[in-house]
C-alpha cells in the first residue's frame, strides 16, 4: 500500500483519527443542502400545442411567436393574465392557478395542481403525468369542445354546467366529484378550465393562421390589437359569454302515463327513426359500433394517418432543400407524435342497462343528451328530427333499461351487473 | 464432520490464500471474491449489496416523507422527473415510492442481512465448522439475488414505473394491470423478484440447518450454542414451511395477470370502467396465502437480531445470560405461535369477525414470549459489568425500543381497538419500531461487533458513538410521533391527508417527523466513512478483542479458508463470563475444564 | 411514469416582448389601423374565371371500403363501395372535385341568396356529391334516400343530426369553413364527403370533366384565389400546380385579373399524380 | 482507567425514553393529536378500551424502560470497581412468574374485549339496509333505496360522497366495492370496514350527534386513493327525511334547477 496510507495505519488512535473523519463527514454532510438547493426545478410552463403545430409546419421562430403572444394575453401558469375581453375573473384565477400554497389568509392556492393538474395537464391538454393510464383519457380543454351542458351541440357550455360536473363528477370515467371543495373552490376550478380552454383555442387559430398568411408577412403573425383581438380572442371568448344565452328549451313532459311512454320510447330506439339501436346495440349493451371515434382521438387518428401516407410519398421530384426540409418535418412529427399525443382509443357507445350515466341521471340530462347530441362524440342530435314528446318518451325507455330483463339479454344477463345498480 | 488440519494463517492473513495466484489472477480473483464457496466471503457479499440497498431504501422513504410534509410541493433532485408540472410528484408516483421502499427493506434489506450476512458468516464460527454444509448451494443463494435486484431495480424504469400497490401487494389492485399503473410491468417484475427472494432464502435456510445440526464442532451441543445460532436455526425452519406458500400465492398472483386466470379477481367488476375478465375469484385468498408467510417473516425479520443483541449483551455486560433455555423456548414458541396468528392483519378485511376473535387469542398470547426474552436480558444486565461500546449501546437501544414496539403492538392485537388504528401511522409506528429501532439497531451491533473478525480491524468507537448517538436521537423523532398521529386515525398511504378536516393541523408535525427522518439518513454518512475506513486503517485487532467467550473469537481475525487453524473442542456453553474462582473474567468454549485452568494457573 | 421522457423541447416565450405586446394589449386606445388590409377598390365591371384541371399519368385504382353494417342496402347483390376521392375521366383526363374559392377580393357583387335548398343526397350508404360548395345562408336539403336511417355530422359546424330513412332535413350553414371540412355518418363510418361554405359564394367545383367556372368576379383588378383537393399533400389540403404566370404557390393560391364582361379562360391546369399523394 | 461520565450520559439517554415518551402522549391530548371526537353509540367502549391498554402498556413500559436504564446506571463498569459481575444463569421462580402473570393479563384482555368486537362486528341489527356505498376508483357511490326501501328499483336515489344518516338509529350500510380494495372508515364513529369487491358487507352504527364528519378510504385503492375524500352528515330523522326528499325531486328534475342559473 503507498506511503501516506501507510502512516495512516500507524496512528490509528481515535483522537486522531477524529478530526480527519469528523472533516469527511462535515464535507458530505453540507453537500446534502446543496444537492437539495439544485435540485429546485424550474417554474411549471404552457406546453405548446405541438400537434397542430407540426400539422401547420409551424417553424421554431413561429412557434416562438405564438408562445410570446398567448404570454402577453394569458400569462403564465404561475402567473395568470386575463384581458377584459375574456370576461373571467382574474381573482378566481389567482385561486386555482400556481403552485400548491397557502397565501397569508391562510387560504389554499394553487387548486388546479393540487386536483387536475396530474390528470388534465398543467396547459389543460388532457396529458398530465396520470393520463396515460386512465380510460377514457381526460379532456383536452384546448379544442374547446365540451360534451355534458345544457347548450346546443356547437355552443360553450354554461358555468352552471361545468360546475354541475364538478360537483357529481363524471361516472364511468376517471373523473371524481369534487363537491366537498365547496362552491368557492370549484367556482374558481371552473373559471380556471375556461381559461385554459380559451387559451388553447387561442392558440389553435394563431397556430392556424399563419397558413392565411400573405406571402409579403414573411410568416410572421401582425401583432397589432386588432389581430389578437379582434380576430383571434374575442371569436373564442364572446362564444363563452354567448352560452349562458344559448341554453336548450326543454318543453315539459308529455301527459301520458309512464308504461304508455316506454313502450313508445321503446319503438323509436329500435325503430327506423331514432335509429339509437344502431349504434347502442339491439340489447341497449353499446355494442352495436365498435370502430368509430370521438373528435379529440380522430384528429390524431388522422394525423398520423397522414404523416403515414407522407412517409410513403416518393420525394423523387423534391429538390435537395425541399427534401431535406421534408425530412425534417417527418422526423419531427413522429417525435411529436409520440410525446405530444396518446395513442388513439376507439369509443364505445353507452351501455344503457348499467344506470351509468356519464352526463348526469336526470330526465333532463339525457333529453338535453338527445335533443343536441353530444359534442366530439358520435351522437347525433335528435332535435328537429324526433319532436320533444318523442324525445322524452326515448329518455323514459332509456331510465328504464337498467330494469328491464325480458329475456332479450340472452347471454349477456351479466353485462347488466343488475347488483352494481 | 472434517476436521480441519491445514496449517494456521494466524492473524496478518487476509481472505485471499497467499502466493499461489500468479498463472491465472483474474480466474483466482473471481473464485476468491466472487464465486467464491466459502461461507466469510458471501456473507460479505450479502453484507455489501444489503447496505447498498439500504442506502436506496432509505432515499425512497425520504422522498416518501417530503410528500407527506410537503405534498405538492417542488421535489429536490427527482422533481426533475416532472418538470413540465413544476415539479410535483405525480399521485402514482407517490404510490410507487412507498411500495418499493417497503419492498427493498423488507425483501432485499432485513431478509438477506440477517440470515444471508450475519447467518452465513457466523453460523460456521459459532459452530466450529469449516464451512457450510453446501457452500455450492450457498454461493447460489447469494447469486439468486442478483436476478431480484435486477428485476427490482430494472421497474422503476419501464412503462406505469414500479409496483405501486403497496408491499402486501393487494388484488385485484395488482391483478388487473388498468387498475393501477405500477400495476403494468411493474408489478409482473416485482412477483418475479420476489420469487427469486423466495428461492435465495429456500437454499440459504436448507443450507443453515443441515450445517447446524451436523457440522457442530466436538462438544457442541445443542444446548450449548449461543443465542444467535438458535435464533438462526429457528428462521431456517421458519423459512422453510413458510416460503412455499407465497411462492405458490405469487404464481397464482403471475397467472392471474398473465394468462386470465381468477384465483384473486371476483366476477364482474368495472376497472378502470372496463368490464374485467376472469372472475369467480376472492380477492381475500391472497391475503390469508400473504399473510400465512408474511406473519412468520416477520419473525424472521427480527429474531436473528434477538439472537446477536442476547450474545453481544452478555459479553459486554460480561455475565451469563440470563435464562438460557427459557430464550430458546421463548424463541421456539414465537415460532410455533407465528404460524397462527397471520389473521390478525385481516380484523377488518371482511374475514369472518369471529374468525377475527380467535386471531385476538393467539395474537395476544405471542406476546408472551417476547415479554420473556425483554425480562431475561433485563435480568442479563441486572448485576453485570456493563462496558459502553458502540456495539452494546445498539444493543441495549434494541431492548429498549423493542419495548415500544411490542407493547404498541397490543393495541393491533386488540381487535376493536385495531378497527379504529388498522391502516393508521399507528401501525406505521409499530413495524417502525420493531424493524427499524430493532432489527436496523441489531443489525449495526452486530457489525460493529464482527467487524474486528470480518475484516481484522476494529471499528472507530468514537465515531460509531456519534454514529449511534444521532441515529438513536432522529429515529425517535421520526417514529415516536407516529403513535399519536395514528391515534388521530392518520391514514397510511394517502399522498395528501390534509383536505380532510380532521388531519389538516397535522401537516406541522410531518414536517417535523421529516427533518428528522433527513438527519437519520444523513448520519448515517458517518457510519459510512467509519465502516469504509476502518476497513483499512482501522486497528488491528486479535483474535478476541472483546474477550467474548464463543467459538469465532479462536479464529483469527480475519478466519482464513477453513476458518480454523486447530479443530476447536468444546467444554461449556458460551456464557461463561466471571465464572467464580476464575481470574480472567470469561471462559471460552474452548478453554479445558475449569480445574485444569485454575491449576495451570497455579 | 409518464413524464414526458423524450418530448421535444418547447420554445420558450420572449419575456420582454410579452410583457411589452401585454401592455399594448390592455390600452383600449391602441393605434386601429385595418390590418385586414384589403385591396383598394378600383375597377366597376365584374367578369367570369373558369379553367380545367387535369390529371397528369395514370390515376391509381380506387381503394374499396370495408362496409361491416347495413349490407342488406349497402352492398345489395355483391355490390361495392370505392373510395370517390380521386375521381378522374378517362377520356379527358379531367380532375373533379377540386375547390377554387375567392380568398381575396375588392367587392362582392350584390346577389340575393337562392330560397330553393340545394340537396346534399345519401344513396346506398354514399354520399351523392363527394365534395360540395354552398354559400352561407342558402339552405341545404339534407336528404337520406335510403331505405335505413344516416346521420350526417359536418364537423366544424353545429350540424350532427339524424336523418331518418327517406327523409331529409334543413340545414342553413351560418358560418364560413375556410378551408372545406368533413361530412361523415357515424352510423357508417366509412361514408365521407367534404363541404365548403363561402360568405361570398365565390366558390366552385370542378366537374366530371375537371372544369369549373366562377360568375361575377370583381374585374380590372387582382382576384386572388384558392385551390383545395381532398388527396392534395399541401398544407391543410392545398392545391399547388406549375403555372408562373398567375404565380401559382404552394399554398394552392393564385392571381388573376379580369376584363369586365369577359369570360377569362385560364387553361388547363396540370396536376401530377405526385401532388395528389399518388 | 474509565470514568463515571460515559455511563452517566448513556443511561441518561435511555432515561429520556420513558420520560419523553410519556411527556408526548401527555401533551397530545392538548394539542389535539388524539383521538378525534367520538359520536357513536359503540365509540366509547373502543375508547376505553384503547385507555385501558395504554394505561396497561404505560405502567409496562414505565417499569421496564425504568429498569433498563437504572440497571445501566448502577452497574455501569466504571461504577462497580474491581467487583465481579454476579455469575447467574437465570431464575426458574422468576421465569415462571413473568410468564404467568402476563399470559394472565393477555387472556384477560382477550376475553375482555369479545363483547365490544361483537357488536361492532357480529350482533348485526335486523333491518333492511339504510344504504348502499359502493366504493370505485376514487369515489364513494351511494345509493338510498327509497320509498320502497328496496334497493335495485327505478325510486332508487343515487349520491356520490355525501352521506346523509338520521341520528339516534340504528343505520345499516351495504357497502361494496365495484373494482378494487377499498376501506370505509368512519374516524369519529370508530367504523373502519374493508370493501371487497364481489362482497356485499355489511356495517352498522348508530350515532349519537348531529354534525358532518370526514370519510376516509383506509385502504390502499390505486393512484387516488388520497382523492377518496367522503362526508358523513349525522341528523335528525326530519332534516333527513326532507334531503331524501329534495335530492330525490333533483334526480327527477325535468326543468333546469333555478338555483344551478343564479351561479
Amino acid at each position: 500500500m503507498n506511503l501516506p496510507s501507510a502512516t495512516a495505519c500507524k496512528n490509528n488512535q481515535p483522537t486522531t483519527t477524529a478530526p480527519r473523519l469528523s472533516l469527511a463527514c462535515l464535507g458530505v454532510c453540507c453537500l446534502l443542502p446543496i444537492l437539495a438547493g439544485c435540485g429546485q426545478t424550474p417554474a411549471a410552463t404552457f406546453r405548446p400545442n405541438m400537434v397542430e403545430s407540426a400539422k401547420q409546419r409551424l417553424q421554431p421562430e413561429q412557434e416562438q411567436q405564438v408562445a410570446t403572444i398567448l404570454e402577453a394575453m394569458f400569462g403564465t401558469p404561475d402567473n395568470p393574465v386575463v384581458l377584459p375581453e375574456t370576461g373571467l375573473d382574474i381573482a378566481k384565477l389567482r385561486l386555482a392557478a400556481g403552485p400548491v400554497h397557502s397565501d397569508i389568509v391562510g387560504r389554499k392556492n394553487g387548486l388546479f395542481r393540487e386536483h387536475c393538474s396530474h390528470c388534465h395537464g398543467v396547459t389543460g391538454d388532457g396529458m398530465g403525468p396520470t393520463a396515460a393510464f386512465l380510460n377514457p383519457y381526460p379532456r383536452d380543454y384546448r379544442p374547446g369542445w365540451f360534451k355534458f351542458k345544457s347548450t346546443e351541440r356547437a355552443d360553450k357550455p354554461t358555468h352552471a354546467d361545468l360546475v354541475t360536473i364538478l360537483n357529481n363528477g363524471i361516472y364511468g370515467t376517471s373523473m371524481p366529484s369534487f363537491e366537498l371543495l365547496g362552491e368557492t373552490k370549484v367556482d374558481a376550478l371552473v373559471e380556471y378550465v375556461k381559461y385554459l380552454s380559451m387559451r388553447g383555442e387561442a392558440e389553435l387559430s394563431l397556430m392556424r393562421y399563419y397558413f392565411e398568411l400573405d406571402d409579403e408577412d414573411e410568416g410572421k403573425l401582425p401583432e397589432t390589437r386588432d389581430f389578437l383581438i379582434e380576430e383571434i380572442l374575442l371569436p373564442v371568448a364572446e362564444r363563452w359569454q354567448e352560452a349562458e344565452d344559448a341554453v336548450i328549451e326543454v318543453p315539459e313532459m308529455p301527459e301520458v302515463d309512464l308504461t304508455e311512454s316506454i313502450a313508445m320510447g321503446k319503438e323509436l330506439f329500435y325503430g327506423n327513426k331514432a335509429n339509437c339501436v344502431k349504434c347502442h346495440g339491439v340489447t341497449a349493451l353499446g355494442d352495436g359500433q365498435a370502430n368509430d371515434y370521438d373528435d379529440w382521438n380522430k384528429v390524431v387518428k388522422q394525423w398520423s394517418a397522414e404523416l403515414q401516407s407522407a412517409h410513403e410519398t416518393s420525394t423523387s421530384d423534391m429538390t435537395s432543400e425541399e427534401r431535406s426540409e421534408h425530412r425534417a418535418w417527418l422526423a419531427k412529427s413522429d417525435r411529436v407524435l409520440a410525446g405530444d399525443a396518446l395513442d388513439p382509443r376507439t369509443i364505445q357507445p353507452r351501455n344503457l342497462r348499467q344506470a351509468i350515466y356519464r352526463g348526469g341521471r336526470r330526465p333532463l340530462d339525457l333529453y338535453y343528451r338527445i335533443h343536441a347530441g353530444i359534442n366530439g362524440a358520435p351522437m347525433p342530435a335528435a332535435a328537429g328530427t324526433l319532436s320533444p314528446d318523442e324525445i322524452w318518451h326515448i329518455v323514459n325507455y332509456i331510465r328504464s333499461l337498467p330494469y328491464e330483463f325480458d329475456g332479450e339479454l340472452g347471454a349477456d344477463r351479466s353485462m347488466v351487473a343488475r347488483d352494481r345498480l | 464432520m472434517s476436521t480441519v488440519t491445514h496449517p494456521g494463517p494466524g492473524d496478518t492473513t487476509t481472505v485471499a490464500p497467499a502466493g499461489s495466484a500468479k498463472p491465472r489472477p483474474i480466474a483466482e480473483f473471481l473464485s476468491t471474491y466472487v464465486f467464491s464457496k466459502d461461507h466469510k466471503v458471501i456473507g460479505l457479499q450479502f453484507l455489501f449489496s444489503t447496505l447498498v440497498w439500504f442506502l436506496i431504501g432509505g432515499l425512497l422513504a425520504l422522498a416518501v416523507r417530503w410528500q407527506v410534509a410537503w405534498p405538492w410541493s417542488d421535489v429536490p433532485v427527482l422533481g426533475k422527473l416532472f418538470a413540465q408540472e413544476g415539479g410535483q410528484m405525480s399521485p402514482e408516483f407517490y404510490t410507487m415510492l412507498f411500495t418499493m421502499h417497503a419492498t427493498v427493506m423488507i425483501f432485499l434489506v432485513i431478509i438477506p442481512i440477517l440470515a444471508g450476512a450475519f447467518g452465513n458468516f457466523l453460523i460456521p464460527l459459532m459452530i466450529g465448522a469449516d464451512d457450510m454444509a453446501f457452500p455450492t448451494l450457498n454461493m447460489l443463494s447469494y447469486w439468486f439475488m442478483w436476478p431480484a435486484f435486477l428485476a427490482f431495480g430494472a421497474s422503476f424504469f419501464v412503462e406505469g414505473g414500479a409496483a405501486s400497490s403497496g408491499w402486501t401487494s393487494y388484488p385485484p389492485l395488482t391483478t388487473n394491470p388498468a387498475a393501477s399503473p405500477g400495476s403494468g410491468m411493474g408489478q409482473t417484475l416485482w412477483l418475479i423478484g420476489l420469487t427469486f427472494v423466495g428461492v435465495s432464502s429456500m437454499l440459504g435456510s436448507v443450507n443453515y440447518m443441515t450445517t447446524i445440526i451436523l457440522m457442530r464442532a466436538p462438544g457442541m451441543t445443542m444446548f450449548r450454542l449461543p443465542m444467535t445460532i438458535w435464533a438462526m436455526f429457528i428462521t431456517a425452519l421458519l423459512q422453510a414451511f413458510a416460503l412455499p406458500v407465497l411462492t405458490a400465492a405469487g404464481f397464482m398472483q403471475l397467472f392471474d395477470r398473465s394468462i386470465g386466470t381468477g384465483f384473486f379477481s371476483p366476477e364482474g367488476s368495472i376497472i378502470n370502467n372496463e368490464m374485467t375478465g376472469a372472475g369467480g375469484g376472492q380477492p381475500l385468498l391472497w391475503q390469508h396465502l400473504f399473510w400465512f408467510y408474511s406473519h412468520p417473516a416477520v419473525y424472521i425479520m427480527i429474531l436473528p437480531a434477538m439472537g446477536m443483541v442476547s450474545d453481544i449483551m452478555t459479553c459486554f455486560a460480561r455475565k451469563p445470560l440470563f435464562g438460557y433455555r427459557p430464550m430458546i423456548y421463548s424463541v421456539a414458541g414465537i415460532a410455533g405461535l407465528g404460524f397462527i396468528v397471520w389473521g390478525h392483519h385481516m380484523f377488518i378485511s371482511g374475514m369472518n369477525p369471529a374468525l377475527g376473535m380467535t386471531f385476538m387469542v393467539s395474537t395476544m398470547m405471542i406476546a408472551l414470549p417476547s415479554a420473556v426474552k425483554t425480562f431475561n436480558w433485563l435480568g442479563t444486565l441486572w448485576g453485570g459489568r456493563i462496558q459502553f461500546t458502540t456495539a452494546m449501546l445498539f444493543s441495549i437501544s434494541f431492548v429498549s425500543m423493542f419495548i415500544i414496539g411490542g407493547l404498541s403492538g397490543i393495541f393491533m392485537a386488540a381487535t376493536p381497538v385495531d378497527i379504529f388504528i388498522h391502516d393508521t401511522y399507528f401501525i406505521v409506528a409499530h413495524f417502525h419500531y420493531v424493524l427499524f429501532a430493532g432489527t436496523a439497531m441489531g443489525v449495526w451491533a452486530g457489525i460493529y461487533f464482527w467487524f474486528p473478525k470480518m475484516f481484522g480491524r476494529t471499528m472507530n468507537e468514537f465515531w460509531g458513538k456519534v454514529h449511534f448517538f444521532l441515529t438513536f436521537i432522529f429515529l425517535n423523532g421520526t417514529f415516536f410521533t407516529m403513535h399519536i398521529l395514528g391515534a388521530v386515525g392518520f391514514p397510511r398511504r394517502l399522498a395528501d391527508a390534509y383536505h380532510y378536516e380532521t388531519f389538516h393541523h397535522l401537516q406541522p408535525m410531518n414536517a417535523f417527523m421529516t427533518y428528522c427522518a433527513i438527519g437519520m439518513v444523513a448520519c448515517q454518512v458517518i457510519f459510512a466513512a467509519n465502516f469504509f475506513w476502518s476497513m483499512f486503517y482501522g486497528p488491528r485487532a486479535g483474535r478476541n478483542p472483546w474477550n467474548a467467550n464463543g467459538l469465532e473469537w479462536t479464529a483469527p481475525s480475519p478466519p482464513g479458508h477453513g476458518n480454523f487453524d486447530v479443530q476447536p473442542i468444546v467444554y461449556r456453553g458460551p456464557y461463561e463470563y466471571s465464572v467464580p474462582g476464575c481470574e480472567k473474567d470469561h471462559l471460552m468454549q474452548t478453554d479445558p475444564p475449569l480445574e485444569t485452568a485454575v491449576a495451570a494457573a497455579h | 411514469m409518464g413524464c414526458g421522457q423524450g418530448r421535444l423541447v418547447a420554445p420558450t416565450p420572449d419575456r420582454e416582448a410579452a410583457e411589452t405586446l401585454r401592455v399594448a394589449l390592455s390600452s383600449e386606445d391602441a393605434s386601429s389601423d385595418d390590418g385586414a388590409g384589403a385591396a383598394a377598390s378600383t375597377g366597376t365591371g365584374w367578369g367570369t374565371l373558369t379553367g380545367r384541371f387535369v390529371f397528369v399519368g395514370t390515376p391509381p385504382a380506387a381503394k374499396q371500403l370495408i362496409v361491416d353494417k347495413d349490407t342488406a342496402v349497402c352492398t345489395a347483390e355483391g355490390r361495392k363501395l370505392f373510395d370517390q376521392s380521386l375521381q378522374v375521366d378517362e377520356s379527358t383526363g379531367g380532375l373533379a372535385n377540386v375547390v377554387v374559392f375567392a380568398r381575396k377580393v375588392s367587392r362582392v357583387k350584390e346577389r340575393e341568396i337562392a330560397e330553393e335548398p340545394l340537396v346534399f343526397d345519401q344513396k346506398v350508404c354514399e354520399f351523392l356529391t363527394p365534395v360540395f360548395a354552398a354559400r352561407v345562408g342558402q339552405p341545404i336539403d339534407v336528404r337520406n334516400s335510403d331505405p335505413i336511417g344516416h346521420n350526417t355530422n359536418v364537423s366544424g359546424t353545429s350540424f350532427n343530426q339524424l336523418i331518418p330513412a327517406g327523409e331529409g332535413t334543413l340545414f342553413t350553414p351560418s358560418r364560413e369553413t375556410g378551408m372545406p371540412t368533413m361530412v361523415t355518418c357515424n352510423i357508417h363510418p366509412w361514408m365521407k364527403a367534404y363541404a365548403v361554405f363561402r360568405e361570398d359564394g365565390y366558390v366552385a367545383v370542378s366537374s366530371a370533366d375537371g372544369s369549373f367556372t366562377l360568375p361575377d368576379l370583381p374585374a380590372g383588378e387582382e382576384v386572388e384565389l384558392q385551390v383545395w383537393h381532398e388527396r392534395s399533400t399541401g398544407p391543410n389540403g392545398a392545391l399547388g400546380a406549375d403555372m408562373p404566370a398567375y404565380d401559382w404557390s404552394s399554398k394552392g393560391r393564385f392571381t388573376v385579373t379580369l376584363e369586365a364582361d369577359q369570360t377569362t379562360n385560364i387553361g388547363d391546369i396540370e396536376i401530377p399524380a405526385s401532388a395528389l399523394g399518388g | 482507567m474509565r470514568n463515571r461520565l460515559a455511563g452517566l450520559f448513556w443511561s441518561l439517554l435511555f432515561l429520556a425514553v420513558p420520560v419523553l415518551g410519556v411527556a408526548v402522549f401527555a401533551v397530545a391530548p392538548s394539542i389535539d393529536v388524539w383521538l378525534p371526537k367520538d359520536v357513536s353509540a359503540h365509540g366509547k367502549e373502543i375508547d376505553s378500551l384503547f385507555y385501558f391498554i395504554l394505561a396497561l402498556t404505560g405502567v409496562v413500559f414505565i417499569v421496564t424502560e425504568m429498569l433498563l436504564f437504572w440497571f445501566i446506571w448502577k452497574y455501569d463498569v466504571a461504577a462497580r470497581g474491581e467487583e465481579k459481575a454476579t455469575y447467574i444463569h437465570g431464575s426458574h421462580t422468576l421465569e415462571v412468574i413473568w410468564t404467568i402473570i402476563p399470559a394472565v393479563v393477555m387472556l384477560f384482555l382477550a376475553i375482555y374485549q369479545m363483547n365490544a368486537w361483537a357488536d361492532v362486528k357480529m350482533r348485526r341489527p335486523v333491518m333492511k339496509p339504510t344504504v348502499e356505498v359502493v366504493a370505485r376508483q376514487f369515489e364513494w357511490r351511494l345509493r338510498y333505496p327509497g320509498p320502497d326501501e328496496e334497493l335495485g328499483t327505478p325510486d332508487d336515489l343515487f349520491l356520490v360522497n355525501d352521506l346523509h344518516v338520521p341520528v339516534d338509529e340504528d343505520v345499516l350500510v351495504q357497502l361494496k366495492s365495484m373494482d378494487v380494495l377499498h376501506s370505509f372508515f368512519l374516524p369519529n364513529l370508530r367504523i373502519k370496514q374493508d370493501a371487497v369487491p364481489g362482497m356485499k358487507i355489511p356495517v352498522w352504527f348508530k350515532a349519537t350527534e348531529t354534525g358532518q364528519y370526514d370519510l376516509v378510504c383506509a385502504e390502499l385503492c390505486g393512484w387516488g386513493h388520497y382523492k377518496m375524500k367522503g362526508r358523513i352528515t349525522i341528523e335528525s330523522r326530519e332534516d333527513f327525511d326532507a334531503w331524501l326528499e329534495q335530492k330525490y325531486r333533483e334526480q327527477e328534475a325535468t326543468q333546469p334547477n333555478p338555483q344551478e342559473d343564479m351561479l
